[in-house]
């Protein structure tokens, strides 16, 4: 049976040795003269050996979890199969060792991949602009609300300070929309689990800013009612911005930009497959339709047919929204994965996930409450309600799954679905792979009967058993000097 | 194929079209117009033929710095990052199976915590930038008020960062001046410029023209505000900690430990602060905890503050940050170790020193800051900055930033102006091509 | 407490997936017209896809002990940490997209590097000439075998056709000896492990060819007689043959060719620090004095002051070794090695991985026996006949210091050693780290004294449990067809 | 510093010298005169510098093939293979804590096995040349008989190779001729060369001419000898295996099963054979048994063949192998499948069957062989071979080769004549550049 890798791994600060790595030029004397009230007196760290440090992170990374290790089910979040290619492209020099400020001239190359880059978008997301700037999902709705904001003010139009979302949506959206100066207003869901167009209805007015929605929703459900959608925020003279992060179940089907949405985000470190890298860095472009080109962050790469080059004439630009021009090895990342998969390709990804997640979801229905309709796209939410009654919760569940050496899937989210697991095999995934899945997910709802216990006291099999998150945030221990 | 049969019969459908029978035929399209997929080894040419028109430092020697540096990576440091357990995860959602990259993120915590000489640092931000931004919402989220002061002589894009962050507070941004002869903060001024309305004074150490300035000592007897300083990391190796005088925040490009530039992304935000703020702090907290066998384990904490718990009312949106952009800067801060930094430290100010006086000796070519630098400075020119730069390129040598030309901020005082950066990786021989090309410029 | 990885890992063949990496050119018509005779009726084998084949690797990857995990104690392989520089200057392009029949102009910097590292070896041998062709230790003493065989027919002295080695010799030694067509003569080591000079001069005669050793010796002992032997050897018209596997133990302090010795090979993937790869590939270069040059293998690198070149123009050279000109990444690596470590860097390798040695040897020391005196070189062989009276073998010990999540020593060699475990901590193990791996035999000791079962039932940690070896020399499954 | 004096003191010394007090005086050295070392940085600009001299196959064109070939590799066998896990990694003495290793070599084992039509193979050999000596060796041991016949237009590397494996068995070298016309075997004249003393026969398919030859199928009925048979791996996606017609060794390159060509080295000896022999085989043998649990578990097995046990009398000296190409190769065959073998054996006989055609129909260009070829073929040239390749390189192409001018064979019944590869990694644009070139040279 599965055991995680156990390394009782000191921190590095516990370890003792002394340093074997020479920098440049160390042997010279430097007279380095810096006033004494400047001068640091102490820096607490230790020396240690070349070796022991590898050694070191290599064994952490024995005890962590990754998509190159098994089935990643982690719904909202797209864990596919990140190309190996896009990693050997991004250690070349010619990424790695070319500094922003360089002459255009010498980084012709860079600004031809974010060009290329920028054209693909437009056409993925059905946007007529695109700027690669944003550094994550989270920065690209940042930046999309700030261009709203921009764009109402433009017109004079200074009361329209409120964003709805639905209850459905992702953290980020209220958040960043506050970020953004925007009050929020949530609207709940109808009981199919979509936007409740009398609830939008009654939230939408000369204040509303812009409607931020993702589709499909978080549900991993369409919303057939979209044109209506589009047409209800447009006469109100609101935006509609889409939460790109489930492009991945329409992707090569249908556009956020057919689909009447102004604005988007592109989740590039979900859907195109650029690594996660444990918590980012991700990218987060955001497209736009003509109206709101204008208003892009600096620079733009444009190519006047011969010469690529960075445009920092753009009219009404609301400026930065990152130091320099996004994440750029992300972005070649990004732009390698859908030069392999082309636009056919893209299509096919977004099929096969719809396949598979709609798979899954009947082999788990029964054993899980599936709560609203069945058909999906990229995503599945069931709930584990139904183990409630063996005094076992959705936590134990993915806990357990644990030791079963897969990933759980998200728990606990979207917000309207009560103890929520939220599956998205994503097309990367066999059907091998989800038959085990599943299998596995069924064995353990049958334990969650037999033996609860088994699940409460879960994970047995991981590099540490589970672990005291109350404690963690009551007493928190945050850097070495804080242990006592 | 056959796989995807026996689930479409498992399904009851015919057609993986059916699948899709909720989307309105009415906002299909009939396919990406984007080209084909091509093949793995024909990309590999293809990104080789596109990438090869990029020039590298090692193809010459760039001396530009401003905001992100050149430094010596250590060959392991690419081996960990690359370890796929670590890049290919998602945020440690579920901390059992993701003691690895936890661990790593509280060593990185820990490393910028005794750095920086605070309490707490967060286990990421976007990068030096974005931080500023969140600096100066924590600020306000901190005491409530509305304005926040910054040195003139910031670079323009945090400025614009900075303006779009504090847009949806309505702060109001006001710049202090500088010196003009030292470059250091003037600091009259900036007193004068604090009254009770004062959010936040940010300073920056080194600041953008690459001067030590030792003002900053003086700034938290000047009131109440959040106080919040920018540093460079590597510097720490000598210089004081904000921690040491006074700071509630402090902020940083991680980059510079150990990440490869990458034409300016990923980057990496340090965010430090206090103890007393963390229930401020935005980003991710790893915390040391317990597991039911009594046994030392990490997991992200104080999750209350973030998107995900607190929605609307969280410190900030961020979400995905630059974890493995920490994991590069916690394995190279381990390959260093104290003495690697200090001994760093001291060559990059030593040899910027050097090189400052190499240049300033040549006619014509003046010392704008009688300061002490870090590992860049600003010259003034005999000629054209433009013309400086295209000369020194066709002598295969990129030279520094061009600080009118390339800045929306404008250095009128600086006449025509260049801000160059020494670290280690320039040679003594690109250090002498370049002082030997700026003597033949004409 | 440690615990390898464990996945229920199946074999690749019995997964199911289809391909999905594409070939260039795949989708074109090809009009192949194979005879019907010669074409290919069956393939059985199966298709996977990518994503599938890389975590099946993965996971295997974490079965696996490599020495940047953990002390690898391996006496005798020297294994060392190895250089990440190194791999990532053999991972570009200029290294591994070269053909080796390109013009010579093309590959200037890959002659460059061959020619320097021939230069460098040189130096460390004590030797006038050196070839890079052979691709193993193993491969290096045959090489070297043939020169001392073409050497003497060229004198036309066709009787010498004997190799004397003694009795503490690596297998490799004899072998090879037999595969150049010579008679091995084994003669025992006196009562100090050392050349029974006795049984030396009674071995040698007018058929000898050469000696055969290494110095230090296998039991990490330096020979002081060394100069008395090589006389004695010389004297008798014999050649001296030095086994390099063991110049970690004297790099910088002495040479091969200052002790006497005519030819040498050097092992890369042991004292160079290039990995070993699991078991290969290394590279076993072999390093003549002047009366032996006109015989190396063909090409060797040369330089006239500007150009590097390949010369075939060996006067009385024994021809090829290996198919091309040795193992050419393997070299760069050794080159970056030595690179890095200078001169100086070389001596210090070798005084630190002397005292490391002594160090663990004088801890060790009371707890298993010491054969021999005291003090050794770069490794140090203890024998665990001491607990033999709890029913405890050596075998028994190395399998429970897997337990510990480090690696056992080398065991049952030198074979005049009873229960041998031999120990060669090398120089870039941290005094942290001997503490700890002392510590741990220290315990096992204890245990074997305690709890004897505990050792002899170990491992308990790892992926596998002890295996059944003789089982599977029995009825031998070798490949998976031949699974029943 | 610290560590090495407590250590020092441990051991009761003042002086690391103390520890040499064994070795005499007289044979110490003052010091190794080959320079200070550098530091990590330093030598990754130095290696660039050099290496910046090569010219790759990214660079130029290069349709050499002839021994070792150019093929796509996927990323993903390069992620696999620097897993430091399997690199760093010593031979699996310890089987339970080296499952990965074992487990991948015993599916290179049965990968091998399964493409040759043999019952075993084993873990590797150092390359395709010391495989044939090793050969050679085996069928010695095997009937005890002293000649072996290879064909005439056997590479020459491969035949100095085979001349000093069978030298200490003073084995006899025979070559038997091939059919001008059709570069295939004369199988007529190989017959009559076998008699009672043949211990081996050597024959290639495809053959050094890249000529696909059906002759192989008649050979084993001319006697009793062990009949060897090398192979070009891929080839075997369409071509029958040699278990079929009765070989009882195969061998080959395993380089072009995912290794990339490292300008000849590392590379890998394939070596299969019938279980009846397998006590004779050279080399490591992984096998399969079960741990105490009855878990399935992989383990080195038949070690009594090897060295490290039967010293002087082992069936062939090898210890350290090629087993990490051995993971490449297990890893390449993964990706590609049982249908990616198919294609591109097709893809590699097409491409190069069209270029023949292209220049054999360019005035004065012929045909040297009138056969099929597998990815390589033998042109005559219009020109002196050395005229055509400096051109060629001219124009930024590598052409093939070059018959007589840089083999030690020499093939007078060829003229000028040159060895062109094409394979799946020549683009089309490649091929043009090529034909193009060649009907300009004069
Ligand atoms: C639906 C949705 N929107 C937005 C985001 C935020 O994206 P990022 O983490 O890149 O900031 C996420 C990430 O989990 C998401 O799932
Ligand atoms: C003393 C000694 N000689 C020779 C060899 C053979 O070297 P290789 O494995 O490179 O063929 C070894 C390897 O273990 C050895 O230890």
């Amino acid at each position: 049976m599965f055991h995680q890798a156990v390394w009782d791994e000191k921190l590095i600060i516990e370890m003792k040795g002394k340093r074997s790595l020479r920098l440049p030029y160390e042997d010279r004397d430097y007279n380095v003269e810096i006033p004494d009230i400047l001068k640091r007196s102490e820096l607490n760290l230790n020396d240690n050996e070349e070796h022991e440090v590898l050694r070191h992170y290599v064994r952490l990374s024995q005890m962590n979890y990754g998509v190159d290790l098994n089935t990643y089910p982690l719904g909202s979040c797209t864990m596919k199969f990140n190309p190996k290619l896009s990693e050997e492209i991004v250690s070349m020099d010619q990424v790695r060792y070319i500094h922003p400020y360089q002459d255009q001239s010498t980084v012709q190359g860079a600004l031809q991949i974010m060009y290329e880059l920028q054209e693909y978008l437009k056409v993925i997301g059905g946007m007529d602009a695109v700027t690669l700037q944003p550094v994550a999902g989270a920065d690209g709705e940042f930046t999309g609300l700030l261009l709203v904001r921009a764009y109402h003010e433009n017109r004079k139009d200074y009361k329209r300070r409120e964003i709805i979302v639905p209850d459905s949506a992702h953290g980020t959206n209220p958040a960043s929309s506050t970020m953004a100066g925007f009050t929020t207003i949530e609207i709940p869901s109808d009981k199919n689990g979509l936007v409740d167009l009398n609830a939008l209805k009654e939230a939408l007015s000369e204040k509303t800013a812009a409607f931020m929605i993702t589709n499909p929703n978080t549900l991993g459900i369409f919303d057939e009612n979209i044109l209506e959608i589009a047409r209800l925020v447009h006469e109100k003279g609101a935006l509609l911005y889409y939460d790109g992060a489930n492009l991945n179940g329409i992707m090569g089907i249908t556009t956020p930009g057919k689909m009447g949405f102004d604005i988007v985000h592109f989740n590039l470190h979900k859907t195109f497959a650029t690594p996660h890298g444990g918590g980012g860095p991700g990218a987060g472009p955001v497209g736009v339709k003509r109206h709101l080109e204008d208003f892009l962050p600096v620079p733009v790469v444009r190519y006047d047919g011969k010469y690529y080059y960075l445009d920092y004439n753009v009219k009404n630009t609301i400026g930065k929204v990152a130091g320099f021009y996004g994440n750029f090895a992300v972005l070649v990342r990004a732009w390698a994965y859908i030069k392999l998969q082309g636009g056919n390709g893209l299509r096919k990804v977004t099929e096969r996930a719809v396949l598979n997640t709609n798979y899954i979801r009947k082999k788990l229905q029964g054993h899980y409450d599936l709560p609203y309709k069945e058909l999906r796209k990229h995503e599945v939410v069931f709930s584990g309600s139904n183990l409630k009654k063996y005094g076992v919760r959705t936590l134990d569940v993915a806990k357990r799954m644990l030791d079963y050496g897969v990933h759980a899937p998200t728990i606990y989210f979207p917000l309207i679905v009560e103890e929520a697991l939220m599956i998205e095999p994503t097309e990367t995934e066999s059907k091998e792979n989800m038959d085990h899945l599943a299998d596995i997910m069924i064995k353990i709802a049958q334990e969650a009967e037999k033996d609860p216990e088994l699940l409460k006291t879960a994970p047995h099999n991981t590099a540490v058993k589970r672990i005291d998150e109350v404690e963690a945030a009551r007493n928190p221990v945050l850097t070495w000097k804080m242990i006592k | 194929m056959d796989d995807e049969k026996e689930m479409m019969d498992f399904l009851g459908i015919k057609s993986i079209e059916e699948l899709f029978s909720d989307i309105p035929e009415s906002v299909k399209i009939g396919g990406l117009d984007i080209g084909d997929g091509i093949d793995e080894h024909s990309l590999r040419i293809k990104a080789r033929e596109i990438l090869s028109k990029n020039k590298t430092s090692f193809d010459m020697p760039i001396f530009l710095g401003a905001g992100v540096y050149q430094h010596y990576i250590p060959s392991g440091v690419f081996s960990v990052a690359s370890r796929s357990e670590f890049y290919t995860a998602y945020t440690p959602y579920q901390p059992e199976i993701s003691q690895g990259m936890l661990q790593t993120l509280f060593e990185y915590q820990s490393y910028i915590a005794e750095l920086t000489g605070m309490d707490v640092a967060n286990a990421s931000m976007y990068d030096y930038a974005t931080a500023l931004g969140e600096a100066a919402r924590m600020a306000n989220a901190i005491n409530g008020k509305n304005e926040i002061l910054i040195p003139k002589n910031l670079q323009w894009e945090k400025k614009s960062v900075l303006r779009n962050y504090v847009k949806g507070l309505d702060m109001k941004i006001i710049e202090y001046p500088y010196d003009s002869k030292t470059g250091k903060i003037n600091i009259e001024e900036l007193k004068r410029l604090i009254n009770e309305k004062t959010a936040a004074v940010y300073a920056e150490n080194p600041n953008f023209f690459g001067v030590i300035d030792e003002n900053v000592l003086k700034i938290r007897e000047f009131g109440n505000f959040v106080f919040i300083v920018g540093i460079n990391p590597i510097s720490l190796g000598l210089l004081k900690p904000p921690g040491d005088y006074g700071a509630d925040i402090v902020i940083g490009e991680g980059q510079i430990l150990g990440n490869p530039i990458n034409f300016g992304g990923p980057l990496l935000g340090i965010f430090a602060t206090k103890m007393e703020h963390v229930r401020k702090m935005p980003g991710r907290l790893i915390g040391m905890s317990k597991d039911r066998d009594g046994k030392r384990a990490f997991v992200m904490t104080l999750q209350t503050r973030e998107q995900h718990i607190r929605r609307a009312k969280a410190t900030s949106n961020i979400c995905s940050n630059e974890a493995l952009c920490a994991v590069f800067s916690a394995a190279y801060l381990s390959f260093l170790g104290k003495s690697g930094l200090k001994k760093l430290a001291e060559i990059n100010m030593g040899r910027a020193e050097e090189t400052r006086k190499m240049i300033c000796s040549i006619r014509g070519y003046t010392n704008a800051h009688d300061s002490l630098h870090f590992n860049e400075f600003v010259v003034k020119l005999p000629f054209e900055e433009i013309k400086v730069h295209r000369f020194l390129l066709s002598k295969g040598i990129h030279g520094g930033y061009l600080m009118n030309t390339w800045s929306n901020n404008s250095f009128p005082e600086l006449g025509n102006a260049m801000l160059l950066n020494v670290t280690e990786v320039h040679t003594d021989s690109d250090i002498k091509r370049l002082v030997d090309a700026l003597k033949e410029v004409k």
